[in-house]
This record gives structure tokens, C-alpha cells and sequence, in this order.
């Protein structure tokens, strides 16, 4: 099995090579900018001049999003297996991941319900 | 002939022997060889990126009635062959401008990851029948290709977050948002397929590995078999390499580009080509996938064939992406996460359920014809009653707001 | 040479260690968040070395890091969840000055 | 040899990492280092030959759980402003005992001989795994329990979270 994964490995070398060549070769010609001021170098925002810092607050809505992917994520650890496994299993197994599905969809139903999944 | 009927397979085997030839063990000549093939494999999509970049640029100026490349008022070569060439050269000699209040090491890191993500996906591709023609053909298969996809989210918290501007965090936490929910479908829909295919194998084989699904459409195509699944992942895929009409990460007209603000020459080309190259593998996944990767006629006689009806599977889905990307409209924010939140993963979550019940009550002697059928009449069941509430549900508001008063599209 | 389980278990140690370090002196609750997936990474990965090294052929060691997946994902949601509450209401993430519940 | 090389240099980079998660100032950055500790770990799960995990480690950890941790940051950005000391004031002591801690566990770990079999892991390990997943007599339970366990703290986490 690990044999496999010497090309996995040799391909991420390769991946990274080609990343850091991309990365390295304008740097490597030096195309620094020759005459630099500071109106050049500002965050750009459309022509004015920023103000105040970038990190503005988020709404929670984002958040939410995420813990609902989080849970499914999850659950696709889970049900990967089970769905390799398919062809060996018994009906009752394969109802088994149905439910375990089932619970999921309530919830989603459930944050859906509250309301959490409009965009506000 | 027969050398040619297997090309790729018998140039690495000719490599090989000159190597074990001129005095290397064969464990040497061995990693020589996963080097090459790493190589090979590695610079292949980028190889398809530079020519795609030409053929989207040809395509979508025929779609706009534009003039192409070829004819941009200077010379192009023809049919405007140099125009990539061209483009390369100009973004790699472009000044670098290093923003204030970066982040730096972040800041240079993102595109980096992109990068790599994109092209790591690609281990586990099947380019053509047998084990030699896949890089690796790793026993959870699919399951790789979905872990590096969603690694490469993290790349555009870090652009986001570490360029001090307003725009890239806006565009940051939308991109998340976006590429988060539809991960799900996309996820679900691969779930089903890996389903069916376990029982298309039967014991033997490995359903996760790309391989075997290629295998198991031996007699049916998974786009005939399942084509909600086959839909839902397309249409989540669009949205996972940021693809009309889900583009909401770029939005020049209201984000000005999101996360790729700040970053100029090169390094905003590193997005660029990583865009290009997630739609390359969007296509080939779904080539593979759904429209039987290298299965074609005449492959048991000569496998090379395999590897080109593979592109031209590649080409084909390209062209469709192509064909959206110009003719699609942008959706809101909300449109779009109510698109995936509210429509495709409950369908999808439905969906599993529904075929993974039905394929299992098909007694196991079954013929293939048979199986596919049963699940391309359930297939249609679902796609027919997912039409349904939709239909009841717009009527539905229709009832509930007066006309002329702001109806909600697409909900 | 092979890599022994000892070595797995000491590598483990030592990350648990660590993310008990974390969770014990860090002030920002997202830090110590951050300490407890450590830590869950460390046991996690004892789980699995001692499914390689003892019964490969049993699914036990691999099933109970699946649920361990499951617990971090669900300890990580309600602890931030928890951590956004408290900050909507108190504007600070200082542990040190979260002592509601001392009197 | 190699996976000797191997488990060292994943070994190195988790505990580095790890090391720069608990020490770092900028919060974002120690969410980096953590995340390049989820990566040194999901190399040495590839090294124990389980790749299903390690890639469920990109997934879940660097996916969800990454993206989870740096949304937190965001939404509690007043931390990045504020200068208030990194750690509290019992950290030379919790060193102390960290290392302590840790020397206690390695020399229990070498004292005992563990019952090792020299046993490769067979193709179908995952397919195992997802028959005792859904195996009554087995982990059928538990499973069910997990998907409790995740709708649970789904809902509970909305509720808290919402903006009333």
C-alpha cells in the first residue's frame, strides 16, 4: 500500500516545484517596482484611500454555514465506508445508513425551520 | 503497429530497460520511472491549461460574436496559437507591487497551495486502461481527490485575510461560504455513484478507486444510469471552480475580484492557472465519473486509444464549461446558497436514500441492463418529484405574494 | 529499520503534552480551542498506531478514530459557538476575565 | 529506512507546528501552524497505512474544522487588537508539568512490552471498517449515537450562535 504513495509523494515534490518555480522566477528577475511611493503600495479600494482596518466585523450568518457543512463533513467520514462496503451489506445495514442520513436531514430541516439558513 | 497500440505503456517500459541496461538496479530504475511519472502527470494539466486558456478565448469570442485572438490587431500566429505564449510571458515579467500591511508570509503562501492542490489531484486519475496508465491508483480514490479540493479553501482564507484590504476579507468569507456549501452535493452525489458501482463490481474491486468506476460503465455510461447524480455534481462542481453562474468569488462589478485583489503579476497569475486547472479537473472527474473516462470503441484492441478519448471527454466538458461561462448571469448571494442549502442537498440527501434502497432490493443476479434500468427509472422518479414541489412551491408563493410585489426567483 | 509502536505512542505523548500546555496557559479561549484538537490528535493518533500494530485485521481501532472525528467536530462547533456567544456579550475572549460562573 | 526518514520528518513537523500553535502571538498564524500539524499528522497516518484517515484529516480538520476556527477569529476580531499578555501567569509551572507529564508517559511506554503482531494491512481494511460500522452486534449503535451527537451539536451551536 505504501508503495503507492512514494508517487503520491514524488507528484507533491513535483507540485510544489512547479508552485515555487511560478513564484520564483519574477522574483529571481528582480521586477521589483522601480520607483515606489506609498499611493502605489495602499490596499486598493477603488480609487479612495483606505481607512480603517481591514478586519471588519462579520455577521454570524457565515458561521452557521460552516457548522452545518462541518456536520456533514462528518458524516461523509462516516458514510464513505458504508458506501464501499454496500455491495457486502445486508438490507438492515444499508437501512441503517438511511437513518443515520435521516437524522442529518432533520437537522438540516430543523436549522432550515429556524430560519438560520436565509441570508440576512 | 502493435508498438503503437499501447504507446505510453511501452515508451516507459523502453525507458526502463535502457535504465536497467546501462547498470541500474531495478528499484532504482523503478523510482526513476514514479519521478518521470510524476512529471508526466504533473505537468499534463498545466500542458491542457495553456492550450485551454487559447480554445476559452477562441470559444467565447465566437459565443460574443467578438473577434479572437487571431485578430487582435497585432500578430498572433495562427488562429492566434501564440496568444498563450504570449500571456505567459506577460505575466511573468510584470512588476510585482507588494501591498502595505501584508501578512507576508501567508500573503505568498496562498497561491502557492493553490497550486499544489491543483495539481495533486491528478494522482489518482485514470488515464487510460491498466494500472500503468494511473498515476496511483489509490484504494480511497475518490475520497483523495475530495480531501485536496477542499484543502485548497484554506488558500483563500489566507489570500483573504492577509492582504489588509476590505475586499479580499468580503471576498474571502464568500468564497468559503460558497465553495463550503457545495462541497455537500458534490460529496453526496459522489456517495450514490460509489454505491451503485459497489454493486456494478460486485466483491471483488475496489468502488473508491477511479479505476473501478471506469470499469463498472462497462456496459452503460453513469451520465444514462444516473443522471440526477450526474447533475447535481456538475452543477456543484460549476460552483466549486467559481464557474457563472456561480462566479461570486471574482464579481468584478461588486467585490472587484475578491481575494485576488491585492496580488499582481505572477502571483495573481498562480490564481489564474489554478482556476484553469480546477476546471480541468472538474472535467476530467466528470469524464470520469460519468462518461466512462477512457472507455471508447476500439480501446481493448489498442489501449493508447483510451488515453485520447479520455481529452477528448475532457475537451467536451471543457466546452460545456465554456458555453455556461458565457452565457449564464451572475446569481445574488442569497440565490446561491439557497440554490445549495435549499434545493441540492436535500435532493441529494433524498436521492441517496432513495437509490441506495432500491439498488439493494434488486436481487443480486440481476443483469446490468437490468440494474441500470431499474435506476434510471428511479433516477427519474426523483427528478420528476423534486420538479413537482418545486412547481408546488413557486405556486405557492405566487398565491402568497400579490403580483408585482417582489417575487423571489429561484428559492 | 521499522518505526516501532513506542515511537508512534512518545510522538503522540508529546503532542498531547503540548496541547495540554496550550490549553492550560493560553488566555484566548479560541487558543485553547485550538490546544484541545491537539490533543485529540494526539489520541487519535495512538488509536491508530495501536490498530496497526496490534490487529490490523479488526476494523476497532479505525472505527473509534472515525468517532473521535465525530466528538472534535462536535466539541469544535458548541465551543466556538460558545466563544462568539460570550464575546457578543462581554466584547472579550480572556478567559481570565470570563469568571462568570465563580460567584 | 525510508519510513523511518518519514515518520521523523512528519514527527518534526507536527511537534514544531504544534509547538508554534501554543507559542505563537498572532492568533491567525497559530491557525496555520495548526493546520500544518493536521498535515504532519495526516502523513503519519499515511505511514500507518491508513489514508482513509489521513485523507479525512485534510478533510475534516483542514476543510471544516481550519475554516470553523479562523471564522471564530473573525467573528471575535476584538482579539486581534488587544494587547493583553499571551499566557496566564501559571505557565513556567505548566511547562514544568507538561514535561514532566511527558517524560512519566515515555518511560511507561518503553517499560511495557506491547503485544505487537507483524501483520500487514490487508486491501479490504476499509471495507471492514464500514461493515462494523453498521454491524449491530458491533458499532451499529454508536454510529447512530454519532449522527445523534452531530445533530445535536448542530442544533445547540445554531441556537447559541444566532443573532436574536
Amino acid at each position: 500500500m505504501l508503495e503507492q504513495f512514494t508517487f503520491v509523494g514524488f507528484l507533491f515534490l513535483v507540485a510544489l516545484f512547479l508552485g515555487l518555480f511560478m513564484f520564483g522566477v519574477p522574483w529571481l528577475l528582480r521586477l521589483r517596482p522601480r520607483k515606489s511611493s506609498s499611493y502605489k503600495s495602499d490596499p486598493y479600494e477603488c480609487g479612495l484611500r483606505p481607512h480603517g482596518e481591514a478586519w471588519v466585523q462579520f455577521k454570524a450568518q457565515y458561521y452557521i454555514f460552516a457548522l452545518v457543512f462541518l456536520v456533514f463533513d462528518v458524516e461523509a467520514v462516516f458514510l464513505f465506508p458504508w458506501a464501499l462496503a454496500y455491495h457486502h451489506l445486508a438490507f438492515y445495514a444499508v437501512l441503517e445508513g438511511v437513518i443515520f442520513i435521516l437524522l442529518l436531514t432533520a437537522a438540516l430541516i430543523y436549522v432550515w425551520r429556524k430560519g438560520a439558513l436565509e441570508w440576512m | 503497429m502493435d508498438f503503437l497500440r499501447n504507446a505510453i505503456v511501452e515508451i516507459g517500459l523502453w525507458i526502463e530497460g535502457l535504465l536497467i541496461n546501462a547498470g541500474l538496479a531495478e528499484p532504482a530504475a523503478d523510482v526513476i520511472m514514479t519521478v518521470v511519472g510524476a512529471f508526466v502527470v504533473g505537468f499534463t494539466p498545466l500542458m491542457i491549461v495553456v492550450f485551454l486558456i487559447w480554445m476559452y478565448r477562441k470559444v467565447s469570442a465566437r459565443i460574443g460574436g467578438r473577434m479572437g485572438p487571431n485578430s487582435s490587431g497585432t500578430w498572433a500566429g495562427p488562429w492566434g496559437l501564440v496568444q498563450p505564449i504570449a500571456d505567459v510571458i506577460k505575466m511573468f515579467t510584470k512588476e510585482d507591487i507588494r501591498p502595505q500591511g501584508i501578512d507576508v508570509i501567508p500573503y505568498n503562501l496562498a497561491p502557492i497551495i493553490i497550486v499544489v492542490a491543483a495539481v495533486m489531484i491528478w494522482a489518482v486519475m485514470p488515464f487510460g486502461p491498466g494500472a500503468e496508465m494511473v498515476g496511483a491508483d489509490l484504494n480511497i480514490g475518490i475520497f483523495y481527490v475530495l480531501a485536496f479540493s477542499s484543502a485548497a479553501l484554506i488558500a483563500f482564507l489566507m489570500a483573504g485575510w492577509s492582504s489588509n484590504n476590505k475586499y479580499a476579507v468580503v471576498g474571502a468569507f464568500r468564497a468559503v461560504a460558497q465553495l463550503l456549501g457545495y462541497e455537500i452535493p458534490q460529496l453526496l452525489s459522489i456517495l450514490i455513484v460509489v454505491m451503485v458501482v459497489s454493486s456494478f463490481v460486485g466483491p471483488q474491486g475496489n468502488p473508491l478507486s477511479l479505476q473501478s468506476i471506469v470499469e463498472a460503465q462497462e456496459g452503460m455510461i453513469f451520465l444514462v444510469v444516473l443522471p440526477l447524480p450526474a447533475l447535481v455534481f456538475w452543477l456543484a462542481s460549476l460552483a466549486e471552480i467559481n464557474a457563472r453562474p456561480f462566479e461570486l468569488l471574482e464579481a468584478e462589478s461588486e467585490l472587484v475580484a475578491g481575494v485576488q485583489i491585492e496580488y499582481s503579476a505572477m502571483k495573481w497569475g498562480m490564481f489564474y492557472v489554478g482556476e484553469f486547472m480546477g476546471s480541468v479537473a472538474v472535467s476530467a472527474l466528470f469524464a470520469t465519473i460519468f462518461l466512462g473516462g477512457w472507455r471508447g470503441p476500439w480501446v481493448d484492441t489498442a489501449p493508447v486509444l483510451g488515453t485520447v478519448w479520455f481529452l477528448l471527454k475532457i475537451l467536451f466538458m471543457l466546452n460545456v464549461w465554456t458555453f455556461f461561462q458565457m452565457t449564464l448571469p451572475r446569481l445574488r448571494i442569497d440565490q446561491m446558497l439557497a440554490f445549495n442549502w435549499k434545493f441540492l442537498v436535500p435532493l441529494s440527501l433524498f436521492a441517496i436514500c432513495v437509490i441506495g434502497v432500491v439498488n439493494k432490493l434488486i436481487p443480486e443476479g440481476a443483469t446490468s441492463w437490468l440494474r441500470s434500468g431499474i435506476l434510471l427509472a428511479t433516477n427519474v422518479v426523483i427528478l420528476l418529484l423534486a420538479w413537482a414541489v418545486l412547481a408546488i412551491g413557486k405556486r405557492r408563493r405566487e398565491l402568497r405574494a400579490p403580483a408585482g410585489a417582489g417575487v423571489e426567483v429561484g428559492a | 529499520m521499522m518505526v516501532q509502536l513506542e515511537w508512534y505512542l512518545i510522538l503522540a505523548a508529546a503532542l498531547f503534552c503540548v496541547g495540554l500546555y496550550g490549553v492550560l496557559v493560553r488566555r484566548n479561549a479560541v487558543a485553547i480551542l485550538m490546544g484541545i484538537e491537539l490533543m485529540l490528535n494526539a489520541v487519535n493518533i495512538n488509536l491508530l498506531a495501536f490498530w496497526r500494530f496490534t490487529e490490523p485485521a479488526a476494523a476497532t481501532g479505525q472505527a473509534f478514530a472515525a468517532f473521535v472525528y465525530a466528538v472534535a467536530a462536535a466539541e469544535v462547533a458548541v465551543g466556538l459557538a460558545l466563544i462568539v456567544a460570550i464575546y457578543r456579550n462581554r466584547q472579550t475572549v480572556d478567559m481570565d476575565q470570563i469568571n462568570l460562573l465563580k460567584w | 529506512m525510508t519510513q523511518l526518514v518519514l515518520f521523523v520528518i512528519f514527527g518534526a513537523i507536527t511537534l514544531a507546528a504544534a509547538i508554534a500553535v501554543v507559542t505563537a502571538r498572532n492568533l491567525f498564524h497559530a491557525v496555520l501552524w495548526l493546520l500544518l500539524a493536521f498535515f504532519g499528522v495526516a502523513g503519519l497516518y499515511v505511514l500507518l497505512e491508513a489514508p482513509f484517515f489521513a485523507a479525512a484529516q485534510l478533510f475534516i480538520y483542514m476543510g471544516a474544522i481550519g475554516v470553523l476556527i479562523i471564522y471564530a477569529l473573525m467573528l471575535t476580531r476584538g482579539v486581534m487588537r488587544q494587547q493583553v499578555p499571551l499566557v496566564n501567569d501559571q505557565w513556567a509551572l505548566v511547562a514544568v508539568l507538561a514535561v514532566a507529564l511527558l517524560a512519566v508517559l515515555s518511560w511507561l511506554f518503553l517499560q511495557h512490552t506491547w503485544p505487537t503482531v507483524d501483520q500487514a494491512v490487508g486491501p479490504d481494511s476499509l471495507r471492514t471498517l464500514g461493515e462494523a460500522l453498521v454491524d449491530p452486534g458491533r458499532y451499529g449503535f454508536p454510529f447512530e449515537v454519532a449522527s445523534v451527537l452531530l445533530v445535536m451539536a448542530l442544533i445547540g451551536a445554531v441556537t447559541i450562535v444566532r443573532e436574536r
